[in-house]
């Protein structure tokens, strides 16, 4: 069996799908490995250190696309998807539920994709759980982003030349990210709340020593996502979240709804109701953003001082350590897959069954159908 | 009153005052141990039954002494055993 | 000089108890306590003038063999039902001794003193005896163990109790030998009465409040034969046994009429029970846990989502430097998904200054869980839950665990039996090997630490 | 008395060397503050806070420069200078040591000037120390960078995608940055070593938590500062601390002496012995950095991968707090030079004595004579 | 029946002195001993048939009118020779009883028993006497309060020690009331030569021990006229006086032979007043600082360089949380330039979770210093320096301090009278309201949190 | 030996025990109140100079004895109200 690691090129992507450890394990099952030339580099895994453990390392795109697998960080870009062997298998970010394009066209190529989005949340998938270890360090970066970009210091200061307060950061959305920016916004001293939907995320804030904001507005889990709000729901929480906004010197937003653009948090008026130098770090930017004024992958400043961050791939500015939690992720999905050096998709593993959102022409996941406009019913045939 | 009572209820009562202070604070693991070693003690009643047993001359005093004396000696030998041997899990020597 | 002697004797009881109340002494105290006890008798025999050897050497014999066959042969699980019959033993000798003394001379003609004192002696030993044997039945199973109740029970015990005294006052007034009898049969029936109120798991305390009042019956004989050793070993049996009820009662968080009133007060007694929860766990104190880490040599702790919602972070810490200082070997236990976010045990640890050097991985933690004395699970579940690993049919199925289950000892700190993330039950909790500890992952922690110094 | 803050023109600098705070304390002593319109703006003071306090909000630079006393963060431009009125007097940072032509033309202009760099650090003057203030700040700021250009996390963390060992960090030198660098970064979860040449550093750097390398290069300070090594000693150093760098996921360096340049403690040698994705973060490379392959301002990939930044003004990335703090030290040290609404400069207080480079013509501290070629004996006459 | 009474007067002693241990009811333990030793003059008098009424209200009143005057004049700082004069007092009493029994009867014509007890409270009662003259003596500075020591010491104790043992066995041995009172002569000179070679620092100790011995001889009159009250409270005294002895020597780190040995053992004792440091700073035990804090309402802790060098931050926390357990009010008064680099304190503390609400500015905490009870300072120096708000001439004179020399007490917590950072000397050691408690700040705060529970 | 005798030799090593247990670990700053308050029990003495002022008949007897009593009391009366002045420190009723 043949794995292909071509290199990303979205721009801003540093991470790399498989590292060279993670690679040797799959050489050590008779899998053949082909890697394109600098994919890893700007994770730090040299060409070199790729042939070190057995790797091949193609200089030619197509040959790392020419693959019985292959595993990737990002979604395919448009000409990418024309590399992919018809009938062959991807494995990555897929963007299931958000792009049609991408769904529709790995269905017509009879592509087998499995999708890190549509992974079940299940115990034991926790290991592939691609979402949590790059949603991790994303928490971490748009924390230390919002560091960088808030003219103040995050922790107290006492000194000779007066007091510093410490900053009051405030963390909207407490999923996996918006946990790990807490506990990282608490270590460098700031004065941490948060907020989310989820009722249950309340204890999980405090039980990382921060603040729990607790709204009125509240939404029930559904499996272990939060649903989206009724339009009156977000209204009264822009309402009562607002004071909280205005009161903090930095806003990190987390939210989001699997199969929905971002919700809006933050709305303009609330933005102007806050103070000169405050910081806003959109972390769902890519995914449309938690607040009304939000520019995805750009920093700026505000007519009022506001200085608003929308970072696209925050979990690059970790690329390293994000590439070998991903690899992780991969190599365990992947050694799913294979048996006895085959790819064998078993769709009555629940796992393989979930991920698996195209496959032999079949769109297989609701919501991936919802996108494209397929009825739910057909999936069950 | 005869002083021998008195006596008596002098060194009663200064023993129920040892008794008490020298129970500190003990460790429930330690409970049933405690409780058998003193029941054990509690055993001396054996002298007693020894001093029925040997010196009267009525011959029920002398049956009842020495089934005093048996069942004591049963108390007193089976608690002080028994009480070793769930002592044992204290043996081993802390290292330091 | 005998008196003297007998006082050397009663000094060795004293040291003795007080030896027995701390671990690291105990053994040696149970020792110089036996050595007491023999010179006494040793003494008896030779100071006073022994007729009936005979007696005495065959009555001795019989019992000393009973004695040592019984507590080599005994289960180590059977011990409490021991040390009630034990106790029921020493209860019928005091009583015996007492009769002995009836037997031997005329109550009317002997002092009022002596009389009151023999009357005391018979009828506390005879309680003794058969609360003993009642305790003893539950204990064994051969008694219903749990608390028995019937109607008019309060009536039925003041009416009796009522019957002691007047035969009690009659027998002293009219020095008559059988109202002696009737006082010791019916205190035979309080006895029986005062137990069987009381349920199962409420014995041990029961047990002590009799080995307390097998002293007081000791000390009664002592007074009728006018001997102070036999005072003074029961005066302190009395006392120190009264002190150590009480603290069990403590332990247990009730008092001891709490105790006593037993199946009068069921209503509590049922809150009591769902607290400690399912009765096939075994719940622990802070003491237990204390004694249970002091004295190991390693320990590893498991924290878990519950460690972070109690911030309890520190405590553990601090738990972990004096058991350090103690010379156990402490590290800690890190499952992958442990907590609520990766990561999220390291953030905790972190706050509490634990030297990364000391966390290890789930993998090199199993590999020495199975060389481990003491695993300390606290406020962790799904990922120490054996049914991942040994159910395929549980919803966990497959996912790696930390196999606390493997060391000798484990020790779960958490509120309550109630699941974790993942909603399902915890095997673990009901193995043999496990303790449960619960309550407030900080609090407990904290309460286990101040035990610390005790042991 | 007339007191001016020109905006600073300094690319990249955000500090203003008054807030509307000090400003009021001022005015409240009968000062007349002159405040340059948008001085504060980067600094998140807009001008109406300055108004706000009754301070003179000019739009002119020229007027903001003709005052009795212009207070500056950074040292004027050679444009500035011209604006400086003959015989004024101007407080800053003023480069006495390293910028012969500031010190000389502030001589020829018969300027009265108050060097921060030049204050004595005695513990009356504390409440003065901008060095100490700004480097507090500088120190803070390094570590963001570094952890912003580091590919791996700081902390460590136990994940379902595998274990991430926390970062190791080496911060070389030891003053009041690297003391705040090597606070910040343990905050983080890093695992910190610091070395210093001053004997007595190795406690304070233990008092952080962190661990002190200890080589056998010391050198007793001179007064507070380091003196700077001989040749030999140098290169022992090099010698030793190469494989603490050589082991380092990243090295945060802020060693200096005063009125040199900035020692080199990273040779070429040691970067090429360090790992892909390793990090250098020189914060000394103003005053000409401590590593050999050092790019000042820039963020640059070293040939194998070593990632080196040459970060400038520090303090401008906290630029709120940092002003802040900055005011405070002028204020205090205005307060002390103002006697009944007039500027008295009292050559026998230790402090201003100190402070003071040029007065009346003369160049009066030893260093800055040095600087300009000029005897040391002079000065006493 | 009056044997009886006494008992209860003797358990109001033992109540007594349990209750004096222990702060919280040491108060009512001192009243429920006085009213044992009431009622047990009143029993005495009322039994006994007194012939002398005049002579006993005479010296009673007297007697009484000394105590009362004394005790109400005696300034606080002269309490330690107050209670060696009292315990003077107390051993010249028995040895006097003793004198009227050997007075009052023939010695030759006594139980020999009587005899031996006569003796040795006469003997104890005139070493205690003696000794608590000298110890006085000493303690008011009337003796060299220094260790005395001369050439041949040990030998001239040991001869005079065979003496005594000489003369009390002739006199047993005659029956000669003269050799009782040589005995008792000797022994006056044996509790002068046992006390003068210790030092003054000591004399508490000693103070103590010679209290032990009081009650021993309280204990031997009890013997001679067969009172068990007598005996029972002086064998307590003599009992509990030891152990107290005992601790006060652990105390000091010192064992009792090395106490008594005093001047033997010079080069011991000089470097054990180097430990103390200066004798004018006063030098504080963990429990005295731990009841300094216990008692406090409001307690404010200012941190320095060596609380960061000793990184005992999580200490300090854990400690400012059982006080506040207690409901003692604490916070953190945080200098500016406390530490090496700005904001040092607050990393600390912040590592330690030390709330930010409760961290102090300098000025917040001048404002509240005078109403502050104890002032701990942790390793902290310059910044607490009064000199350089009171000193011009200082070198840090116009520094801003935290004043804590405003609060009632100020507790000190460092290694030793070592300068810090600016290297000059503080006056605030020396200044009367201030203990210093030496030792690494790590050590010391779990010292004193460990001392808490004591009090 | 003389049974009065060996009650008394009883008394007071039981009481010598119980002397041993109640004095549990004391703070330092307790020293010296309990140290005093003990010493004011020791006056119990008093008794015995009661008893020899006011039962003797033979003068030496009786001058001593008054001496004894009058050195006694001071030993109570200054002991137990020396003592109270040093435990006034402990006074305040804990808020809590
Ligand atoms: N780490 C991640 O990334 C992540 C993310 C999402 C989900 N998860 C899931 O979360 C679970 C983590 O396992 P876990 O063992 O850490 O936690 P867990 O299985 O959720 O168990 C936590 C236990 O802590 C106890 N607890 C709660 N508060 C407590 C307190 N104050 N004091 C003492 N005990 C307390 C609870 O029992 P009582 O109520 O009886 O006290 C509970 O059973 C796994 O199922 C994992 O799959 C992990
Ligand atoms: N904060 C800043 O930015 C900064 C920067 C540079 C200089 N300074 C200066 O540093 C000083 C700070 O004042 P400070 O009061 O915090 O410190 P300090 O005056 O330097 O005194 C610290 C004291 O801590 C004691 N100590 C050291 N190690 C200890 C340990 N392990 N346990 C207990 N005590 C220990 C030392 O006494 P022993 O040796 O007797 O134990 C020492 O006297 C000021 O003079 C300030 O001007 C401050
Ligand atoms: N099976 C497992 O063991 C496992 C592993 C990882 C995560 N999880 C769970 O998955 C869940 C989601 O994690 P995620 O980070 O991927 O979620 P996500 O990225 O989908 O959303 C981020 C957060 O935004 C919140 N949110 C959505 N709408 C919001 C609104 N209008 N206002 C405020 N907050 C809003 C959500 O509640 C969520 O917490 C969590 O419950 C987490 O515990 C489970
Ligand atoms: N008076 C006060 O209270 C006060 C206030 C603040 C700072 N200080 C003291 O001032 C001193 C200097 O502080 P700074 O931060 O301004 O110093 P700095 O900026 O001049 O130098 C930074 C550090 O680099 C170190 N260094 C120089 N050459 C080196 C070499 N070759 N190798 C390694 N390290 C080298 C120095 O020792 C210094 O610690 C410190 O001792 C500090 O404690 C005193």
């Amino acid at each position: 069996m043949r794995l292909g690691v071509p290199r990303e090129r979205r721009p801003g992507e540093h991470r790399v799908a498989l590292t060279p450890t993670a690679a040797a394990s799959l050489i050590a099952r008779d899998v053949e490995v082909v890697v394109e030339a600098a994919a890893g580099e700007l994770a730090g895994h040299l060409d070199g250190a790729y042939t070190g453990v057995g790797a091949q390392v193609v200089s030619s795109e197509r040959a790392a696309w020419d693959a019985d697998l292959v595993v990737r960080v990002g979604p395919p870009m448009p000409a990418e998807l024309d590399r992919l062997p018809e009938g062959g298998a991807i494995l990555g970010f897929l963007t299931p539920f958000t792009s049609a394009d991408v769904v529709g066209r790995l269905r017509d190529r009879q592509v087998t994709a499995l999708a890190f989005e549509a992974l079940p949340r299940v115990s034991a998938a926790q290991g592939m759980d691609a979402l949590s270890s790059q949603a991790t360090a994303a928490g971490y970066a748009a924390v230390l982003e919002a560091a960088d970009a808030s003219p103040k210091f995050f922790p107290m200061l006492t000194t000779a030349a007066g007091t510093i307060p410490p900053a009051k950061v405030l963390v909207l959305g407490a999923g996996v990210a918006g946990l790990q920016a807490i506990a990282t916004a608490r270590r460098l001293g700031a004065v941490v709340s948060a907020y989310d939907v989820r009722p249950e995320a309340a204890e999980q804030i405090e039980s990382l020593g921060a603040r729990a904001v607790r709204l009125e507005v509240e939404a029930q889990t559904e499996g272990v996502y939060a649903r989206a709000l009724e339009e009156d729901e977000q209204s009264r929480q822009h309402e009562l979240l607002a004071p909280y906004v205005a009161d903090s010197d930095v806003v990190i937003t987390t939210a989001a709804v699997p199969g929905r653009s971002a919700p809006i948090l933050i709305t303009h008026a609330m933005v102007h109701r806050m103070h000169a130098g405050a910081v806003i770090v959109d972390a769902a930017s890519e995914s449309g953003g938690n607040c009304e004024v939000s520019y995805a992958g750009e920093r700026r400043v505000h007519g009022n001082g506001v200085i608003i961050s929308g970072p696209t791939e925050l979990p690059s500015r970790v690329a390293a350590d994000a590439s070998q939690m991903y690899a992780r992720n991969v190599l365990a999905l992947v050694q799913r897959v294979i048996v006895d050096g085959e790819l064998i998709i078993d769709l009555s593993d629940e796992i393989v069954s979930g991920a698996c959102v195209t496959h032999r022409g079949d769109v297989r996941h609701e919501l991936a159908r919802k996108l494209l406009g397929l009825s739910a019913s057909e999936m069950e045939a | 009153m005869d002083p021998a009572l008195i006596t008596g209820i002098t060194v009663f009562v200064l023993a129920t005052f040892v008794g008490f202070e020298v129970i500190a604070k003990v460790p429930p693991t330690l409970h049933t141990p405690l409780m058998s070693g003193a029941n054990a003690i509690s055993g001396i009643t054996l002298i007693g039954a020894v001093t029925a047993a040997g010196i009267e001359h009525q011959r029920l005093a002398i049956a009842l002494g020495a089934l005093a004396v048996c069942a004591a000696m049963v108390n007193v030998v089976g608690g002080f055993l028994v009480t070793d041997r769930m002592l044992q899990m204290f043996r081993t020597e802390r290292r330091r | 000089m005998v008196q003297l002697l007998y006082l050397a004797c009663a000094a060795a009881f004293v040291i003795g108890l007080k030896r027995l109340s701390s671990p690291r002494t105990a053994r040696s105290g149970n020792i110089v306590a036996g050595l007491g006890m023999l010179a006494a008798v040793v003494i008896t025999l030779l100071h006073q003038d022994i007729l009936n050897w005979g007696a005495i050497a065959v009555a001795a014999a019989v019992g000393a063999a009973v004695g040592v066959v019984w507590a080599r042969q005994v289960a180590m699980t059977a011990m409490p039902q021991m040390v009630a019959a034990l106790n029921g033993f020493g209860g019928a000798a005091s009583a015996l001794v007492a009769g002995a003394e009836l037997a031997a001379r005329d109550p009317g003609a002997t002092r009022l003193d002596i009389q009151v004192t023999i009357l005391l002696a018979l009828a506390i030993g005879a309680v003794t005896f058969s609360g003993s044997v009642i305790a003893f039945g539950k204990l064994q199973g051969l008694v219903s163990g749990s608390a028995i109740a019937y109607r008019a029970q309060a009536a039925v015990s003041v009416l009796v109790t009522l019957v002691a005294v007047g035969a009690a006052v009659a027998a002293l007034a009219t020095g008559e030998v059988f109202g002696f009898w009737v006082v010791g049969g019916v205190a035979l029936v309080i006895g029986v009465l005062m137990v069987l109120p009381v349920g199962g798991a409420d014995m041990p305390v029961v047990v002590s409040l009799l080995n307390s009042f097998s002293g007081l019956a000791a000390a009664g004989t002592g007074f009728a034969i006018e001997n102070s050793a036999l005072i003074i070993g029961g005066a302190l049996v009395g006392s120190a046994g009264f002190i150590l009820t009480v603290q069990m009662c403590e332990a247990m968080n009730r008092s001891l009429m709490n105790v006593l009133l037993g199946a009068f007060t069921s209503a509590q007694a049922a809150t009591a029970t769902a607290e400690a929860g399912d009765t096939s766990v075994r719940a622990a104190t802070a003491e237990d846990v204390a004694i249970a880490l002091a004295y190991a040599e390693r320990v590893l702790i498991v924290p878990g989502y519950g460690l972070a919602v109690a911030q309890a972070q520190h405590d553990v810490q601090k738990l972990a430097r004096e058991l350090e200082a103690r010379g156990v070997e402490v590290g800690y236990a890190i499952h992958p998904v442990a907590g609520r976010m990766p990561g999220h045990m390291n953030v905790l640890l972190a706050e509490a200054d634990v030297a990364y050097e000391k966390l290890l991985d789930m993998d090199d933690a199993n590999q020495i869980a199975a060389r481990t004395d003491v695993m300390l699970v606290l406020g962790a579940n799904d990922v120490v839950n054996p049914a991942a690993r040994d159910d395929p049919s549980s919803p966990i199925y497959g996912m790696p665990i930390i196999e606390v289950d493997r060391a000798k000892t484990v020790v779960v700190v958490k509120r309550s039996l109630a699941p974790g993330y993942a909603g399902i039950d915890n095997p673990l909790f009901y193995f043999d090997q496990t303790m449960m500890f619960f309550g407030d992952a900080k609090e407990a922690l904290q309460r286990v630490t101040e035990s610390l110094s005790l042991v």
